[in-house]
Order: C-alpha cells, then structure tokens, then sequence
C-alpha cells in the first residue's frame, strides 16, 4: 500500500482473501499511488523503498479523517507512520476550573507562553518550508535596534550567513543566522515577542 | 508579614516534584511556569503549569540544567521566584546567585550557604563549630599518603575515604588496614577528580552498620528554626535511597530531640533559611554523626509531611516571601507512621533502567495512602532522566499497620509496559528484618531477593 | 484477645464502600468474597475480590437486597462474616438474624439494637431513657388530630412531623401555626406508609437552622467505648449530604467532650457494639437533640479517618472478632481538619442522575489527599444503583489550608463522559459563607448556584 | 487476518474468569471482524501477513468503524496497526479500549469461587446450544439424594417440565426445570460444585 515493499506483497498474496469489489479497489489506488509517485520522482525525493510519499499521505490522512480517527499508526520493519489529531486544546488558564479537564483531554501542551500564530489552513502549504527555529528561549527582535529596518522581510533573499533576527536573552542580543540559502515567505513570530526553544521564526522557501 | 509576595513561580524541574509544587502552588493561589525539553512535551508538570516553555533538547545540560535558558524564561514570563525542586540546580550556587543578580527569588537559602554545604571539606568544618558531633577524621583535605596513615591511626580502624565534592558513593573507599591505604587514596583521588572536577578527599572513621536518619529543619529569614523529627533512610542500594520513614523505629524521644536541638542550633549559626534536612550516621551506640546537608526539598519529604501534617513545599514559599515561621518547636506534632517507597522504571532485580510506555497505570487509593507522581496510562518514561516514575506514601497509626498497608497499596498498584521496583518493595515490606526494624544501612547488601 | 478468628469476609455491598472493605481486610489478610448483580461484573470490587460470586440480576431487590442469595453465596464461599457496608442490608434487622442464624458474624451490632434503633419512636424513647437529650415531642405515634395539637401547643410551634421508620425526607412536614396541623399530619400519615410500609408518625419541635452534628462511636462487646469526635454533615441536599467535615467549624472542645460523653454513656446503657453514629441537630445556642442513631459505618467515615488516624473499618471488623477496643478515650487524637465531597454522577445544576461511560478519569494526588472510588477510566456507571461514583478526601494542618486543598483536589480531578457534582462543590468552596464556617443546613437551600 | 493474533493473546492470558470478563468485550468484537471478513471473501482466515494495502485498509477503516470501535491496534513481527476513535482523553486512556481492565485483570485476578468453564475454543461450537441457566446461587446437585440416579445424563431428552438438577441454597433444595426441549448436550457443572446467579448448567441441543 504505503510503500513498494509492501504494494508487491500485497499483490503477491494469494488466494484473494479480499472479494472482487475491494480487490479493484486496491488495483484503483495503486495506479493513483504510481501515479503520484511519478510526479514526485523528477524531484529531489526519490522515493526510497521505505519512504512514503505525499499523494500517499494525503490519501491516507483522508482515509482516517473521513471514518472520524483522531489518531492511526502504521509500523513495519521498514516504516513507522501516525497520524493524530489534536484538536485545538482549550487554554488551561480559564477561570472554568473544569478546564484542566479538556486541557488533559485533548492531549495538548499546557498555554504555551509564546503561543506562535498557529494557521492551520496554511499548515499544509507551509510543510514544504524550511524553518527558521529558535536555538534559545527569549524576546524575538526583528532589527538590531527600535529605530533601525528590520534585518529581513518578507520576499528578503537570505544565505546561510543572513542575520534574519535577534533573541535577547539574559540582556545578551543573540544573533540568530539564517543558516540556509533562500526566501523569507513567512515570518512566524511578532516583533518583541517571547519565543521559546525549537519555535518556527521563520519559514523559507529554498 | 510577607517582605515580598510571590504570585508567579517558575519550577526549575521536572516530574513528580515540578507536580508536587505546582500542588502547593494551586493551594496557594500562585501561578506557575513549566519549563521543559523537548522530550518532555507531553509531560504532567507541563500540562498542570499556567504556562509551559520549552527551554531545550532533551539532554538535561541541554535543558533542566541550562541556566541561560531557565533565566531567560523567568524573565519573558516574569516570574517572581524559582523553584528548583531538588537534583538538576537544587544545590548550585551559581544558579542561585545567578538568580538573585537578575532580581528573581531562589526558594532556597542563600547562595553562599549552598556554596558552603556543597563543599563536604567545609561544611564539616562548619557544623564542627557549630557544635553539631562529626566523625573523628581529617579536618582538611588528604594531601599525601603519610598524612592519611597518620590520621588513619589517630581516628583508628576502619576508615573511609570521601571526596570533599562527593555524592553517590562516587569517590569512596573503606580501608580496614593500613598497608591498603595508600593505594585507595589515590583511586579514590582520581575517581573524585574524573567525577567532580575536584581531586580533594578526606578522611574519616568508617562505621561498621550506620543507620542513616536524616533530621529535616524549617528556618526562617529571622532566625526562627524547628525541626520536623527524623527520617529514617536506611534502605539504600548503592547509596540510593529506595524507601524512607518517619518516624525512625530506632530513634528514641530524647534522640530525637537532641538530634534536632543540634540541627536548629547549626541551622541559626550558618543564618539557614528554608527547608533543609541534615544527614546523620547513627552508630549502634546511639552516637550520631553529621554526613551531610542538603540545602533543598528532599525526595522523601512526604513522609514527614505525612505524620506532621506540615506542608514543606508552602513553607519554602511562605519563607521565600519573607514571611515568619509563625510556629514553634512545640506545635510541632508527630503522629503515626510513614513509609515511602520510591517506584523506580528500573528492573526490580538487576536495577538496570526501564524506560518505555506505561500501558496501564492505576493508583491506589482510600485511607493513609498519597501517590507522588508524573505519570499517566500512555506516558512514556524518557531514557534522558531519573528513573523514578512515583513515590507510594503511606500513613497509619503504628509501623505495622503502615507496612501492612504498603503492601496492600504497592499490591494494587498497577504499572504495565514497563518494568518497577514495585515487586522488589513487596519483598521488603515482606522481609522479617525489615518488618523488626533491625536494620543498617547494609541492609540491601543482605537482603535475599 | 480474639474470641472468633475472621479469615474470610463477604461483602453484601458493591462501589466505593465495597472497594474500602477489601482495602482494609487486604491489610488484616483477610480473604474476602464479593457478590455481584449481573451489572457489576466489570465493577471493581468484584475485581479487587479474591473471589466473586453474581447473585442475581440488576435490580438491587434481586441482588444486593437478595438475601437468601447473599447467605448461599456465603454458605458456599464459606465465609466466616458479612460486611454489610451501607445501604442495602446494613441496617436489616432480618438480615442480621438471619446471619446470626447461620452461623455467619454480622459485622455490625446485635440484630435486635439495629431493630431499636431502626424505629424512630422506640429509639427516641431508648435514647431519652438512657439521658440522651431528645427534642421536646411527643413521646409515642400520634393518634389523632386533637393529639396532635394539644402537643404542639405544649412544644410550642414550629413543629415537624416525622415517620417513625422513616429517613430521606419522605413522611415530613414542617408546620408553623396550629391551624395547618391537622392536614399536614394526614399527608405525613400518607406519605409514612407509602414509602415505609408504616404510617406511624411523630411531633417534635422544629429549629430553624439547625446544624446536623453526628458523633462516631466505636464500641467493643465488653461496654468498652470511645467516640471519635464529631462530624459536621450541614450541607445537605433534600436531607442528602453533598460534603461533611471534621471537625465541625463550631463545635468546641466542650461541646466534643459533652456530645461524645452523651453518646458512649448511650451505647452502654443499650449494649451497642461495632461502630455507630449519632445523629445530633445542634440548635444556634448550642444546645444539641439527638436525631437518629446509625447502626453501621457512615459514607461520611473517611473524615473521621483522617483527622483521628483510625481505620474505622478494621475497628468494626476487630471488634466482630471479639476483641477489645484496646484503647481509651485518651489515646484519641483529632488533628487538623478533613472535609469529604462526595462526587455524584449527576447535573451539577438540576441533580438528575447522569449514568454512563466514563471516557476519562484521573485522580488528584499529593499531599493531604484521599480518594475513596470504585470507577476507572473506560467504567460505565449503571443506572440501577446510587449515583455516587467516588468521595475526595482532604487533610491539612487547618480548616482554611483544607478548603484551598479541596479546590485544588477538585480542579484536578477528571472525570469525562458523565456530568459530576464537582462544579458545585467547586462553586462550594469558593463560597464565603462557607469558607467562614456560618451555615446551617439550610445552606443549600440558600446557596446560589 | 487481524482478528488471529488478538484472539491468541487473549487466550494466552492467565486462565480465570477474570481475565475473560475483562477481554471479553474485545474478543467478541474481534470475532465479528473475522466473521464479517470470512462471508466477504467466503474463505477461512489466512494467516497474517506482513502487509496491509490501501484498500485493506480501508476496508479494516470502514469495517472498525461500523462496528462501532473506538480502538483498533493490531501488531505481528512485521506489521502494527492502530485505529483510534478517542472522544475523550488520549492520556488518560490507555491505548486499549478499556484501558483498567487488563491492568486490573493482572493486578488482582480475582479467583471466581464457581469456577465457569472458561474454555474459549469451544465457545465457537457452543454458542449454538440452549443454556440451562442457574436461577439462584447455590450448590449444585445431579439426583435428588447421592444414592440416587442423576436427574439427567449427556444425551437425555428434556422438555420444559423436566427436572435437571438441584440448587441447594439455604438447606432448601430447589429443582431446577429445563423450560425447553431438547437434548442435554453438555453438562457444565460438577456434582456438589457451587454456582452463581446466571451460571450455565446444561447445554441443550433443540
């Protein structure tokens, strides 16, 4: 299904436990899953034997989304794959003291302090950027100063070597380098915010 | 009176203790931040805080022991104090010095007498003025083998050798005759070194069966100092404690007393302030001898919380506000018996570590039975950190009903997924030794299990 | 001393209290026998039982309130007592008989004081007989209207008017002037012998705002007695308690001392042994009337518990062994303050049951709490029995820190897929009246939630 | 396919009622699957393989779905599956459905004192019988006194007016009538053992 190892074993069965409805089926996605697979294959991604490609995981985020799963793993020697859903937690800080309630519920972080701007429609979009993140916990600042423009902007071309931003920490300004080469498409985090370690800061498209 | 209020606490730890104070906390009406790493997202403490930062990757210099990182989230989030819990930076003095440059209050006493305490070399040298009986020994550190065969015969066989920034058995040797000495100075000298950074070791007379009781003091900014009676610590593998007390079964009224007298007067000459525990080795005898103190909540805190009903985490902050004690010695009460059993992910026989995902999980509960824990059904207990996933307390009027009760709770105490120290404490509350009260700190080396 | 050993116990009952038996006959080594209706295979008594026996179907008129299944199930487990907990049969004279019959100990006193005691009129008698002070009434079941008046007259108005074998609030009515009288107690009359099968009514004088004071006694079958101290049971709903307390915000020691006296001196003088309660309205100017004597333990018992450090069960269960109490009036020791919310599967709002899957349950923990529960995550709460599903704990050092560690306790307790009582006592506790101690058991009525 | 491994762990659980009780939630649920997959493909499982495709799974999604799951794991050698459907709370949920039950089963297995006939393997054949239930707790006796021929025997004839045995309960000993016809295919219970409320005595062949 996922993965080629397993598309030819699962040809390879035999005695056709499945009845032929389902069996044509299978034989559907699989062309639409060679299909996706040979557009992918002029980039860079070369599916491996183990990998698993988007057109995949799209089909089967659908596939568990459409029968309500909020979560599914899949694993075999070769590949491991889970997908959960994390429904946004309500915030654990309201008054309502049930609220701790939810918050364990649904399995999500506590209030985040710096809560980064979440945008979720984008979320798919944006998987393909490269992510700027924060080394060290700390105030974001856009410009090495109040007065001064902004390092970068938006549609800025960065190298590897681009101060992109600043983090104060511990009254030290904490240059923070773009260490990729390409295109701001996303700033993540405002200006003189508190960021914590791993946050996205910015999103590049190589 | 309070000199400063505290409304928000940032808790410097992780697991069961960042739970434990985040408790207090609630009780309190003061807010709380989390910190943690990476692999601590999905952590309780994280989830129980106000707030939550991620403040690293998963190793813990990486994260719990990056000072950089826990100040700059005190100050994006304006906390107006730390709370370190205990391990990670409990006991160090730069970060409580640290701490207090940046105008945040370290729940703890000052750093320099953190400083003082953590310096073996020194802090018997200290409580030696101030009165408190240390082990006959070498009152600075070794520098030659000469001079430890000189001591080591005024201090009379055997003796042990410790290192003066030591902890964990780390740098320890017995001696029992005089021509081993020198070369067991200079392992142990080269162990400290490779483990503490500091080659310093000293000398002092080795008992043979020690209990270890342990006497916990409450101190205010004021002077004001009591005592919470003793632990009774003696069940250790490899100098780890794996089960506590309070009451001693051992220790009488009038050592008790003296015990703590000693404690509350060392405590007002080095000007302590907040919970601390002093570690004493008490001899066959019923002489006793300063160890060590611990400049910081302890692990087995629960039991003295549970036979005197003190609140030891409220009162660090009550002392960190500034506040008065606002009670005496006399209103101190014991009452009943508490065993605390540490429920550790390790192999209940070999101890090797056992970190993986907790399948189920069920505590038990009714009368005289608290669960100390971070953990829940689907938790994964993290390989990066201490092994120990609960602390199963228990309280009863006497000390047989408060093993019978243990072994009750630890029977109901269900953890699967993984492998716990919970077959290992049913062992002990089984032992006959154990159950007589007739023990020292070898017990586990002779224990049959 | 032990006149008959108990090794094995069945428990007539199911839920929390089911589970609090096996807890204590576990630490006692006690082997214990469940009986289930065909409801409860899943319910954890019958899990936590070393053996389990389904007595009949859903319906408690054919399960727990089944007793000849009850006394087969324990002929062929071949038990040496019943624990009746409470509810059901726990105050069954009959059932009691039948057990002494069968040569099966009835955890509980002998049948015909639970017979006594289970009759209104002739307890009130007994009670005023054995200087027990009883409220100004009439001293026998009203005959008539004329009766009624004359004593009214006499008591002076208000009045209530009581069933005789009654409880719950079925069978009263408040009256306030004479001319209400008469058709008040035909309605009462009516009431009386629909819900108990037993028309017989009383008049007593009615205090406005009362407070429901209870003192728990432990008696041994040698006229040794103690009591226990007091519980404060005011906040009551429709005459169901929501949460109890001990000690009583009000009550000092005196009055302890003189309530608890009032009560041992009773016990005596009617032969009562295991543990009782007694029900006592507490007037505003601190005069007390006895109301009703429970011949059983009490939902309410864990406070007792905690603030004594006695295991009122292992108490019942010594003492059905024959032994003595074993130990004084003296040796009691009421330390801190404990209060006990019970947690109902009910609309917090309108109180209407709500049964069902709990999707998710987790215990608060930490210090100075207690949960008494039968339900685990995955449970479902069946419809055909009480609608209480677990009682919070609490104990601290005073009332005020008790209070903040209730709302803490309840603030962390999950429990999704039902709707539960903890908003309100969450709402409770926030309450100033409340938390100052000023209520009646009027309060509910009174409360605005 | 799926249902195999499950079913086999069940079984490899410590025998007892208890473990039963607690399983048996599952087991039920698994049996269906595996007999809405034999009438699908009108052939008896094949052993597990190593490999799952898109189609399978969907129908595994649909088929786990319709049956009302709120958990599906599954996990050989090769290959591990989870379905979830959590309303509430991930975390305080064990992955299993009922996540106490196992975790109490292993706990404290409580020993049921009339020892029901756990066999699960015959459970399958034995589904089909009519079971003479115990109307009331008690001892069980075959005659009327011990000198006496058994009431019944494995191949009797019955009709509703028959009596089948004796629950003793409280000195009274109570006849117990079949109230079906048909032929005693299976005695559960041994002479003199005790039994509960519910217990099946008698399999009856209609």
């Amino acid at each position: 299904m996922l993965a080629k190892p397993r598309l030819n074993s699962s040809k390879e069965q035999k005695g056709g436990r499945m009845s032929e409805n389902t069996e044509s089926a299978k034989v559907k996605k699989q062309e639409e899953i060679s299909k996706s697979k040979t557009r992918r294959s002029g980039k860079r991604d070369q599916p491996t034997e183990a990998s698993l490609n988007m057109a995949e995981l799209r089909e089967l985020a659908e596939l568990v989304n459409e029968h309500g799963f909020t979560d599914f793993e899949f694993e075999n020697e070769n590949i491991r794959v889970r997908l959960s859903k994390m429904t946004a937690a309500p915030v654990m800080q309201a008054v309502n003291p049930i609220s701790a309630a939810p918050a364990f519920a649904a399995a999500a972080p506590a209030a985040q302090t710096s809560a980064a701007p979440a945008a979720s429609d984008e979320a798919t979009q944006e998987d393909d950027l490269y992510k700027i993140t924060s080394p060290i916990v700390g105030t974001f600042y856009r410009s090495p100063s109040p007065d001064k423009e902004p390092y970068v902007q938006e549609g800025s071309k960065v190298t590897p070597e681009t101060t992109v931003c600043i983090v104060e920490a511990m009254k030290l300004m904490n240059e923070i380098q773009a260490e990729t080469t390409g295109e701001v498409v996303k700033i993540y985090v405002e200006n003189g915010q508190p960021v914590e370690y791993g946050q996205p800061l910015f999103g590049i498209r190589k | 009176m309070k000199k400063r209020e505290i409304r928000k606490i940032l808790i410097a730890n992780r697991g069961e203790i960042a739970c434990r104070i985040i408790w207090t906390c609630k009780e309190m009406g003061i807010k709380t931040v989390a910190v943690h790493s990476e692999a601590d997202k999905e952590a309780l403490h994280v989830r129980y805080a106000d707030e939550a930062i991620c403040i690293g990757a998963p190793p813990s210099a990486q994260s719990y022991l990056n000072i950089p990182a826990i100040i700059s989230a005190a100050e994006i989030t304006n906390v107006d104090a730390i709370h370190p819990g205990y391990g990670f930076l409990a006991e160090s003095e730069t970060f409580a010095k640290i701490c207090e440059d940046c105008n945040i209050k370290f729940i703890g006493p000052k750093p320099h007498v953190i400083g003082m305490m953590g310096d073996k070399v020194e802090a018997r040298r200290t409580m030696k003025a101030a009165g408190v009986p240390i082990l006959p020994g070498s009152p600075d550190p070794i520098e030659s083998a000469d001079e430890a065969i000189r001591l080591a015969k005024e201090i009379g066989f055997p003796v042990i050798i410790k290192a003066a920034a030591g902890g964990g058995g780390r740098g320890m040797r017995i001696v029992r005759k005089e021509e081993d000495l020198a070369v067991n100075l200079e392992t142990a000298q080269t162990e400290a070194l490779a483990a503490f950074k500091n080659g310093a070791v000293y000398i002092e007379r080795y008992i043979e069966r020690p209990r270890h009781i342990e006497i916990q003091v409450l101190a205010d900014e004021y002077g004001n100092v009591i005592h919470l009676g003793e632990r009774e610590c003696s069940i250790q593998r490899r100098h780890q404690k794996l089960l506590e007390e309070a009451p001693s079964p051992v220790v009488t009224p009038e050592q008790r007393d003296e015990m703590g007298a000693v404690a509350v007067k060392a405590c007002q000459e080095i000007g302590y302030s907040s919970a601390g525990t002093f570690e004493f080795l008490l001899d066959e005898d019923g002489s006793f001898y300063f160890m060590e103190m611990n400049t910081r909540i302890q692990v087995e805190h629960p039991v003295t919380e549970m036979v005197t009903l003190a609140d030891i985490v409220r009162n660090q902050i009550r002392i960190a506000q500034g506040e008065e004690l606002g009670f005496t010695q006399e209103d101190v009460l014991i009452v009943g018996h508490s065993i605390e059993c540490r429920i550790n992910a390790e192999d209940p026989e070999k101890f090797t570590p056992s970190p993986g995902k907790i399948t189920a999980f069920n505590i038990p509960g009714g009368p005289g039975v608290r669960v100390d824990t971070a953990v829940y059904p689907g938790y994964t207990v993290p390989p990066y950190y201490d092994s120990m996933i609960a602390k199963l307390i228990v309280h009863a009027r006497t000390r047989e009903l408060a093993i019978a009760r243990m072994r009750r709770a630890l029977e109901m105490m269900v953890v699967e997924g993984i492998k716990t120290t919970i077959p290992l404490h049913i062992k002990i509350m089984n032992d006959e030794r154990f159950q007589k009260g007739d023990f020292s700190t070898k017990f586990m080396e002779e224990f049959q299990h």
